[in-house]
Protein backbone atom coordinates (compact mmCIF):
# COMPACT_ATOMS: atom_id res chain seq x y z
CA UNK A 1 0.00 0.00 0.00
CA UNK A 2 1.32 3.51 -0.91
CA UNK A 3 1.20 6.17 1.27
CA UNK A 4 -1.53 8.11 -1.12
CA UNK A 5 -3.55 4.94 -0.37
CA UNK A 6 -2.69 4.89 3.50
CA UNK A 7 -4.06 8.85 3.85
CA UNK A 8 -7.07 7.83 1.73
CA UNK A 9 -7.82 4.74 3.99
CA UNK A 10 -7.09 7.25 7.03
CA UNK A 11 -9.40 10.13 5.77
CA UNK A 12 -12.27 7.57 5.41
CA UNK A 13 -11.98 5.99 8.19
CA UNK A 14 -12.25 9.29 10.17
CA UNK A 15 -15.57 10.43 8.45
CA UNK A 16 -17.06 7.64 8.85
CA UNK A 17 -16.48 7.66 12.99
CA UNK A 18 -17.17 11.07 13.08
CA UNK A 19 -20.96 10.65 11.04
CA UNK A 20 -21.16 7.38 13.29
CA UNK A 21 -20.76 9.56 16.53
CA UNK A 22 -23.20 12.52 14.57
CA UNK A 23 -25.76 9.99 14.18
CA UNK A 24 -25.69 8.39 17.82
CA UNK A 25 -25.99 11.12 19.37
CA UNK A 26 -28.81 12.62 17.12
CA UNK A 27 -30.64 9.28 17.64
CA UNK A 28 -30.18 9.54 21.37
CA UNK A 29 -31.75 12.97 21.78
CA UNK A 30 -34.40 12.25 19.35
CA UNK A 31 -35.44 9.53 21.79
CA UNK A 32 -35.17 11.62 24.72
CA UNK A 33 -37.30 14.57 23.79
CA UNK A 34 -39.91 12.28 21.62
CA UNK A 35 -40.29 9.93 24.71
CA UNK A 36 -41.25 12.74 26.86
CA UNK A 37 -42.94 15.05 24.78
CA UNK A 38 -45.00 12.13 23.10
CA UNK A 39 -45.79 9.22 25.92
CA UNK A 40 -45.98 11.37 29.23
CA UNK A 41 -47.95 8.06 30.51
CA UNK A 42 -46.44 4.83 29.37
CA UNK A 43 -48.93 2.34 28.60
CA UNK A 44 -49.12 -1.10 27.60
CA UNK A 45 -48.43 -0.44 24.05
CA UNK A 46 -47.78 2.70 21.68
CA UNK A 47 -51.14 3.50 21.10
CA UNK A 48 -51.87 4.99 17.49
CA UNK A 49 -51.97 8.87 18.29
CA UNK A 50 -48.41 8.49 20.10
CA UNK A 51 -47.29 6.50 17.03
CA UNK A 52 -48.23 9.41 15.18
CA UNK A 53 -46.81 11.85 17.44
CA UNK A 54 -43.11 10.35 17.50
CA UNK A 55 -43.25 9.95 13.94
CA UNK A 56 -43.71 13.98 12.96
CA UNK A 57 -41.39 14.88 16.53
CA UNK A 58 -38.65 12.96 14.85
CA UNK A 59 -39.16 14.67 11.65
CA UNK A 60 -39.64 17.87 13.32
CA UNK A 61 -36.84 17.44 15.82
CA UNK A 62 -34.14 16.92 12.58
CA UNK A 63 -36.04 20.09 11.18
CA UNK A 64 -34.66 21.72 14.23
CA UNK A 65 -31.33 20.30 14.23
CA UNK A 66 -30.95 21.51 10.68
CA UNK A 67 -32.08 25.01 11.74
CA UNK A 68 -29.66 25.67 14.71
CA UNK A 69 -26.65 23.97 13.17
CA UNK A 70 -27.27 26.93 10.24
CA UNK A 71 -28.00 29.63 12.31
CA UNK A 72 -24.74 28.28 14.40
CA UNK A 73 -22.28 28.38 11.47
CA UNK A 74 -23.86 31.80 10.32
CA UNK A 75 -22.69 33.14 13.44
CA UNK A 76 -19.38 31.72 13.67
CA UNK A 77 -18.94 33.33 10.29
CA UNK A 78 -20.51 36.37 11.52
CA UNK A 79 -18.26 36.70 14.84
CA UNK A 80 -14.68 35.60 12.84
CA UNK A 81 -15.51 38.05 10.25
CA UNK A 82 -15.94 40.92 13.32
CA UNK A 83 -13.31 39.89 15.43
CA UNK A 84 -11.10 36.74 14.13
CA UNK A 85 -12.62 34.49 16.83
CA UNK A 86 -15.85 33.57 18.79
CA UNK B 1 -9.17 -16.14 23.22
CA UNK B 2 -10.98 -17.08 26.71
CA UNK B 3 -9.92 -14.02 28.00
CA UNK B 4 -11.00 -12.21 24.43
CA UNK B 5 -14.49 -13.27 24.91
CA UNK B 6 -14.36 -12.46 28.52
CA UNK B 7 -13.72 -9.19 27.91
CA UNK B 8 -16.49 -8.75 25.44
CA UNK B 9 -19.02 -10.12 27.21
CA UNK B 10 -17.78 -7.58 29.99
CA UNK B 11 -17.52 -4.52 27.82
CA UNK B 12 -21.68 -5.89 26.74
CA UNK B 13 -21.86 -6.48 30.48
CA UNK B 14 -21.06 -2.66 31.19
CA UNK B 15 -23.35 -0.95 28.51
CA UNK B 16 -26.22 -2.79 29.73
CA UNK B 17 -25.49 -1.54 33.16
CA UNK B 18 -25.07 1.84 32.03
CA UNK B 19 -28.09 2.18 30.00
CA UNK B 20 -29.59 0.28 32.61
CA UNK B 21 -28.80 3.62 35.05
CA UNK B 22 -30.01 6.02 32.58
CA UNK B 23 -33.39 3.84 31.51
CA UNK B 24 -34.35 3.91 35.99
CA UNK B 25 -33.34 8.03 36.09
CA UNK B 26 -35.85 8.51 33.22
CA UNK B 27 -38.52 6.03 34.25
CA UNK B 28 -38.38 7.15 38.24
CA UNK B 29 -38.77 10.53 36.70
CA UNK B 30 -41.94 9.88 34.75
CA UNK B 31 -43.16 7.40 37.22
CA UNK B 32 -42.65 7.66 40.72
CA UNK B 33 -44.30 11.52 41.02
CA UNK B 34 -45.70 11.73 44.80
CA UNK B 35 -44.13 11.45 47.71
CA UNK B 36 -42.14 8.10 48.82
CA UNK B 37 -44.32 6.35 51.37
CA UNK B 38 -42.66 3.05 51.36
CA UNK B 39 -39.49 1.30 50.49
CA UNK B 40 -41.27 -0.86 48.02
CA UNK B 41 -42.41 -0.31 44.74
CA UNK B 42 -46.14 -0.20 44.46
CA UNK B 43 -48.38 -2.17 41.56
CA UNK B 44 -48.72 1.54 40.03
CA UNK B 45 -45.08 2.44 40.10
CA UNK B 46 -44.25 -1.51 38.93
CA UNK B 47 -46.75 -1.31 36.01
CA UNK B 48 -45.38 2.27 34.81
CA UNK B 49 -41.46 1.32 35.03
CA UNK B 50 -41.98 -1.93 33.03
CA UNK B 51 -44.13 0.05 30.38
CA UNK B 52 -41.99 2.97 30.33
CA UNK B 53 -39.21 0.63 29.39
CA UNK B 54 -41.01 -1.03 27.23
CA UNK B 55 -41.78 1.92 25.24
CA UNK B 56 -38.87 3.78 25.31
CA UNK B 57 -37.44 0.55 23.13
CA UNK B 58 -39.89 0.92 20.83
CA UNK B 59 -39.29 4.35 20.78
CA UNK B 60 -35.55 3.96 20.03
CA UNK B 61 -36.42 0.97 17.72
CA UNK B 62 -38.23 3.23 15.77
CA UNK B 63 -36.14 5.85 15.47
CA UNK B 64 -33.53 4.07 14.10
CA UNK B 65 -35.65 2.41 11.49
CA UNK B 66 -36.59 5.84 10.25
CA UNK B 67 -33.41 7.07 9.78
CA UNK B 68 -32.42 4.19 8.22
CA UNK B 69 -35.07 4.67 5.52
CA UNK B 70 -34.19 8.24 5.18
CA UNK B 71 -30.85 7.13 3.91
CA UNK B 72 -31.80 4.70 1.27
CA UNK C 1 3.86 -16.67 37.64
CA UNK C 2 2.09 -18.66 35.19
CA UNK C 3 -0.34 -17.67 31.96
CA UNK C 4 -3.40 -19.17 33.89
CA UNK C 5 -2.74 -17.37 37.21
CA UNK C 6 -2.11 -14.03 35.17
CA UNK C 7 -5.28 -14.54 33.44
CA UNK C 8 -7.49 -15.26 36.79
CA UNK C 9 -5.91 -11.79 38.23
CA UNK C 10 -7.20 -10.31 35.00
CA UNK C 11 -10.53 -11.51 35.01
CA UNK C 12 -10.56 -10.68 39.15
CA UNK C 13 -9.52 -7.14 38.80
CA UNK C 14 -11.88 -6.35 35.38
CA UNK C 15 -14.96 -7.79 37.55
CA UNK C 16 -13.67 -5.66 40.38
CA UNK C 17 -13.59 -2.30 38.57
CA UNK C 18 -16.63 -3.21 36.40
CA UNK C 19 -18.69 -3.70 40.58
CA UNK C 20 -17.22 -0.57 41.46
CA UNK C 21 -18.05 1.46 38.50
CA UNK C 22 -21.62 0.25 38.38
CA UNK C 23 -21.81 0.86 42.25
CA UNK C 24 -20.57 4.50 41.69
CA UNK C 25 -23.43 5.13 38.99
CA UNK C 26 -25.70 3.69 41.02
CA UNK C 27 -25.06 5.49 44.43
CA UNK C 28 -24.92 8.84 42.25
CA UNK C 29 -28.27 7.99 40.81
CA UNK C 30 -30.06 7.56 44.37
CA UNK C 31 -28.37 10.77 45.66
CA UNK C 32 -29.49 12.86 43.22
CA UNK C 33 -33.03 11.54 43.28
CA UNK C 34 -33.55 10.84 46.44
CA UNK C 35 -31.98 14.14 47.83
CA UNK C 36 -34.40 15.71 45.10
CA UNK C 37 -37.50 13.96 46.23
CA UNK C 38 -36.70 14.10 50.21
CA UNK C 39 -35.38 17.33 50.76
CA UNK C 40 -37.08 19.83 48.67
CA UNK C 41 -36.08 22.83 51.10
CA UNK C 42 -33.11 22.22 52.72
CA UNK C 43 -33.12 23.17 56.26
CA UNK C 44 -30.51 23.47 59.15
CA UNK C 45 -30.31 19.51 59.46
CA UNK C 46 -32.60 16.47 58.34
CA UNK C 47 -35.63 16.28 60.16
CA UNK C 48 -36.61 12.39 60.77
CA UNK C 49 -39.41 12.80 58.24
CA UNK C 50 -37.05 13.52 55.89
CA UNK C 51 -34.79 10.56 57.14
CA UNK C 52 -37.60 7.87 57.00
CA UNK C 53 -38.06 9.05 53.47
CA UNK C 54 -34.16 8.94 52.64
CA UNK C 55 -34.12 5.42 53.27
CA UNK C 56 -37.27 4.48 52.17
CA UNK C 57 -36.52 5.82 48.48
CA UNK C 58 -33.06 4.33 48.83
CA UNK C 59 -34.94 1.21 48.97
CA UNK C 60 -37.27 1.85 46.66
CA UNK C 61 -34.89 3.38 43.90
CA UNK C 62 -32.68 -0.04 44.00
CA UNK C 63 -36.29 -2.01 43.62
CA UNK C 64 -37.06 0.07 40.64
CA UNK C 65 -33.20 -0.64 39.39
CA UNK C 66 -33.81 -4.11 39.50
CA UNK C 67 -37.24 -4.10 37.67
CA UNK C 68 -36.08 -1.88 34.93
CA UNK C 69 -32.91 -4.30 34.29
CA UNK C 70 -35.07 -6.82 33.95
CA UNK C 71 -37.55 -5.78 31.94
CA UNK C 72 -34.50 -4.26 29.39
CA UNK C 73 -32.67 -7.41 29.67
CA UNK C 74 -36.04 -9.64 28.37
CA UNK C 75 -36.65 -7.42 25.79
CA UNK C 76 -33.15 -7.32 24.63
CA UNK C 77 -33.76 -11.35 24.77
CA UNK C 78 -36.76 -11.20 22.73
CA UNK C 79 -35.40 -8.43 20.02
CA UNK C 80 -32.26 -10.88 19.06
CA UNK C 81 -34.70 -13.99 19.18
CA UNK C 82 -36.60 -11.80 16.85
CA UNK C 83 -34.32 -10.85 14.48
CA UNK C 84 -30.75 -11.00 15.63
CA UNK C 85 -29.98 -7.69 16.88
CA UNK C 86 -31.37 -4.59 19.16
CA UNK D 1 0.45 18.28 5.76
CA UNK D 2 -2.74 17.59 4.26
CA UNK D 3 -3.81 15.21 6.55
CA UNK D 4 -2.69 17.27 9.31
CA UNK D 5 -5.18 19.86 8.25
CA UNK D 6 -8.16 17.68 7.18
CA UNK D 7 -7.78 16.25 11.40
CA UNK D 8 -7.71 19.84 12.36
CA UNK D 9 -10.51 20.60 10.23
CA UNK D 10 -12.55 17.68 11.45
CA UNK D 11 -11.77 18.11 14.87
CA UNK D 12 -13.63 21.52 14.37
CA UNK D 13 -16.28 20.38 12.97
CA UNK D 14 -16.46 17.51 15.56
CA UNK D 15 -17.27 20.55 18.46
CA UNK D 16 -19.48 22.50 16.11
CA UNK D 17 -21.43 19.08 15.77
CA UNK D 18 -21.66 18.58 19.28
CA UNK D 19 -22.83 22.11 20.59
CA UNK D 20 -25.41 21.95 17.59
CA UNK D 21 -26.52 18.95 19.86
CA UNK D 22 -26.85 20.62 23.26
CA UNK D 23 -27.77 23.90 21.48
CA UNK D 24 -30.91 22.24 19.84
CA UNK D 25 -31.46 20.28 22.82
CA UNK D 26 -31.92 23.08 24.84
CA UNK D 27 -33.80 25.20 22.41
CA UNK D 28 -36.26 22.48 21.76
CA UNK D 29 -37.01 22.53 25.20
CA UNK D 30 -37.68 26.46 25.19
CA UNK D 31 -39.32 26.67 21.99
CA UNK D 32 -41.61 23.73 21.46
CA UNK D 33 -43.70 23.25 24.02
CA UNK D 34 -47.25 22.76 22.79
CA UNK D 35 -48.34 19.37 21.79
CA UNK D 36 -46.41 17.50 18.50
CA UNK D 37 -49.30 18.45 15.60
CA UNK D 38 -46.97 18.39 12.39
CA UNK D 39 -43.39 17.15 11.31
CA UNK D 40 -42.24 20.68 9.88
CA UNK D 41 -41.65 23.45 12.21
CA UNK D 42 -44.26 26.66 12.18
CA UNK D 43 -43.41 30.40 11.75
CA UNK D 44 -43.03 30.49 15.57
CA UNK D 45 -41.27 27.39 16.44
CA UNK D 46 -38.75 28.91 13.81
CA UNK D 47 -38.32 31.89 14.56
CA UNK D 48 -37.96 31.16 18.57
CA UNK D 49 -35.04 28.49 17.26
CA UNK D 50 -33.21 30.89 15.31
CA UNK D 51 -33.44 33.83 18.14
CA UNK D 52 -32.31 30.72 20.96
CA UNK D 53 -29.28 30.37 19.23
CA UNK D 54 -28.61 33.84 19.09
CA UNK D 55 -28.99 34.92 21.92
CA UNK D 56 -27.52 32.03 23.85
CA UNK D 57 -24.51 33.33 21.77
CA UNK D 58 -24.89 36.72 22.88
CA UNK D 59 -25.04 35.52 26.57
CA UNK D 60 -21.57 33.01 25.97
CA UNK D 61 -19.74 35.88 24.96
CA UNK D 62 -20.58 38.42 27.31
CA UNK D 63 -19.56 35.76 29.82
CA UNK D 64 -16.40 35.26 28.18
CA UNK D 65 -15.94 39.55 28.01
CA UNK D 66 -17.32 39.60 32.11
CA UNK D 67 -14.59 36.98 33.18
CA UNK D 68 -11.32 38.15 31.12
CA UNK D 69 -12.26 41.71 32.65
CA UNK D 70 -12.46 40.39 36.04
CA UNK D 71 -9.53 39.09 35.61
CA UNK D 72 -7.44 42.09 34.56
CA UNK E 1 8.57 12.35 44.56
CA UNK E 2 8.28 15.68 45.03
CA UNK E 3 6.35 16.31 41.57
CA UNK E 4 3.92 12.86 42.30
CA UNK E 5 2.60 14.73 45.50
CA UNK E 6 2.16 17.43 43.70
CA UNK E 7 -0.10 15.49 40.99
CA UNK E 8 -1.45 14.05 43.43
CA UNK E 9 -3.13 17.02 45.25
CA UNK E 10 -3.80 18.21 42.09
CA UNK E 11 -6.04 15.64 41.07
CA UNK E 12 -7.86 15.59 44.47
CA UNK E 13 -8.27 19.61 43.12
CA UNK E 14 -9.54 18.56 40.23
CA UNK E 15 -12.27 16.57 41.83
CA UNK E 16 -13.31 18.51 44.80
CA UNK E 17 -13.98 21.67 41.74
CA UNK E 18 -15.35 19.38 39.92
CA UNK E 19 -17.85 18.27 42.44
CA UNK E 20 -17.84 21.80 43.43
CA UNK E 21 -19.55 22.84 39.97
CA UNK E 22 -21.94 20.08 40.12
CA UNK E 23 -23.48 21.10 43.74
CA UNK E 24 -23.43 24.50 42.97
CA UNK E 25 -25.47 24.21 39.74
CA UNK E 26 -28.21 21.78 42.03
CA UNK E 27 -27.95 23.96 44.89
CA UNK E 28 -28.56 27.03 42.36
CA UNK E 29 -31.66 25.51 40.46
CA UNK E 30 -33.20 24.57 44.71
CA UNK E 31 -32.79 27.76 46.11
CA UNK E 32 -32.40 30.41 43.56
CA UNK E 33 -35.82 30.17 42.77
CA UNK E 34 -37.18 33.99 41.84
CA UNK E 35 -35.90 36.51 39.46
CA UNK E 36 -32.60 37.64 39.95
CA UNK E 37 -32.88 41.25 41.21
CA UNK E 38 -29.05 41.73 42.53
CA UNK E 39 -25.55 40.45 41.72
CA UNK E 40 -25.13 39.71 45.31
CA UNK E 41 -26.72 36.14 47.58
CA UNK E 42 -29.62 37.43 50.34
CA UNK E 43 -29.62 36.26 53.38
CA UNK E 44 -32.20 33.63 52.14
CA UNK E 45 -29.79 32.41 49.31
CA UNK E 46 -26.97 32.11 51.17
CA UNK E 47 -28.84 30.05 54.05
CA UNK E 48 -30.01 27.72 51.97
CA UNK E 49 -26.83 27.47 49.63
CA UNK E 50 -24.87 26.07 52.83
CA UNK E 51 -27.85 24.02 54.01
CA UNK E 52 -27.61 22.55 50.70
CA UNK E 53 -24.06 21.53 50.83
CA UNK E 54 -24.71 19.97 54.12
CA UNK E 55 -27.90 18.21 53.96
CA UNK E 56 -26.85 16.55 50.04
CA UNK E 57 -23.54 15.51 52.21
CA UNK E 58 -25.84 13.88 54.75
CA UNK E 59 -27.75 11.93 52.26
CA UNK E 60 -24.61 11.03 50.33
CA UNK E 61 -23.10 9.53 53.02
CA UNK E 62 -26.09 8.31 54.33
CA UNK E 63 -26.06 6.09 50.75
CA UNK E 64 -22.99 4.70 51.16
CA UNK E 65 -23.71 3.15 55.05
CA UNK E 66 -26.51 1.57 53.56
CA UNK E 67 -25.31 0.13 50.65
CA UNK E 68 -22.31 -0.76 52.84
CA UNK E 69 -23.88 -2.32 55.38
CA UNK E 70 -26.77 -4.59 52.73
CA UNK E 71 -23.37 -6.18 51.39
CA UNK E 72 -22.49 -7.11 54.67
CA UNK F 1 17.36 22.02 30.38
CA UNK F 2 18.25 20.45 33.92
CA UNK F 3 15.45 18.18 35.82
CA UNK F 4 14.56 21.02 38.41
CA UNK F 5 13.72 23.53 35.16
CA UNK F 6 11.74 20.40 33.79
CA UNK F 7 9.90 19.52 36.89
CA UNK F 8 8.80 23.44 37.10
CA UNK F 9 7.75 23.37 33.54
CA UNK F 10 5.43 20.09 34.53
CA UNK F 11 4.24 22.55 37.61
CA UNK F 12 3.10 24.99 35.72
CA UNK F 13 1.67 23.32 32.43
CA UNK F 14 -0.25 21.03 34.77
CA UNK F 15 -1.82 24.00 36.84
CA UNK F 16 -2.69 26.46 33.51
CA UNK F 17 -4.75 23.25 32.25
CA UNK F 18 -6.20 22.66 35.87
CA UNK F 19 -7.11 26.23 36.16
CA UNK F 20 -8.68 26.76 32.19
CA UNK F 21 -10.91 23.06 32.93
CA UNK F 22 -11.72 24.95 35.85
CA UNK F 23 -13.20 28.55 34.04
CA UNK F 24 -14.39 26.50 31.59
CA UNK F 25 -16.94 24.34 33.44
CA UNK F 26 -17.81 27.22 35.13
CA UNK F 27 -18.91 29.20 32.37
CA UNK F 28 -20.69 26.79 31.01
CA UNK F 29 -22.74 26.28 34.17
CA UNK F 30 -23.21 30.02 33.87
CA UNK F 31 -23.75 29.92 30.32
CA UNK F 32 -26.61 27.70 31.06
CA UNK F 33 -28.46 28.77 34.21
CA UNK F 34 -28.32 32.89 33.53
CA UNK F 35 -29.63 31.86 30.14
CA UNK F 36 -32.23 29.87 31.25
CA UNK F 37 -33.19 32.14 34.09
CA UNK F 38 -32.92 35.65 32.59
CA UNK F 39 -34.16 34.89 28.82
CA UNK F 40 -37.21 32.96 29.36
CA UNK F 41 -38.13 33.87 25.63
CA UNK F 42 -35.75 34.62 23.30
CA UNK F 43 -36.43 37.66 21.32
CA UNK F 44 -34.69 39.42 18.24
CA UNK F 45 -32.40 41.15 20.63
CA UNK F 46 -31.12 40.95 24.68
CA UNK F 47 -33.27 43.15 26.05
CA UNK F 48 -31.73 46.36 28.62
CA UNK F 49 -33.59 44.05 31.58
CA UNK F 50 -32.47 40.55 30.13
CA UNK F 51 -28.86 42.67 30.25
CA UNK F 52 -29.08 44.16 33.66
CA UNK F 53 -30.43 40.28 34.61
CA UNK F 54 -27.29 38.73 32.83
CA UNK F 55 -24.51 40.46 34.60
CA UNK F 56 -25.84 40.05 38.01
CA UNK F 57 -27.00 36.88 37.80
CA UNK F 58 -23.56 35.92 36.61
CA UNK F 59 -22.41 37.87 39.60
CA UNK F 60 -24.60 35.73 41.66
CA UNK F 61 -23.46 32.36 40.49
CA UNK F 62 -20.17 32.75 41.10
CA UNK F 63 -20.89 33.80 44.74
CA UNK F 64 -23.09 31.20 45.21
CA UNK F 65 -20.04 28.73 43.78
CA UNK F 66 -17.75 30.26 45.97
CA UNK F 67 -19.78 29.62 48.85
CA UNK F 68 -20.68 26.46 47.43
CA UNK F 69 -16.77 25.87 47.59
CA UNK F 70 -16.54 26.89 51.46
CA UNK F 71 -19.12 24.44 52.31
CA UNK F 72 -18.05 21.83 51.07
CA UNK F 73 -14.51 21.91 51.80
CA UNK F 74 -15.16 22.72 55.35
CA UNK F 75 -17.31 19.62 55.50
CA UNK F 76 -14.70 17.66 54.18
CA UNK F 77 -12.28 18.66 56.88
CA UNK F 78 -14.74 17.79 59.39
CA UNK F 79 -15.56 14.72 57.99
CA UNK F 80 -11.32 13.58 57.72
CA UNK F 81 -11.11 15.08 61.20
CA UNK F 82 -14.45 12.81 62.64
CA UNK F 83 -13.20 9.51 61.03
CA UNK F 84 -10.22 9.77 58.36
CA UNK F 85 -12.37 10.19 54.91
CA UNK F 86 -15.54 11.04 53.22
Amino acid sequence: MDSESVKRAIIKQVLTESNMANARQLIEKINDNCFDKCIPKPGSSVSSSEQTCITQCMEKYMAAWNQVNSAYLRRIQQEVGNNGGL
Amino acid sequence: AELRSFITNEQQRTRIQSQTHNLTDMCWKKCVTGPIKSGTLDKGDSTCLANCVERFLDVNIATMKHLSNMRQ
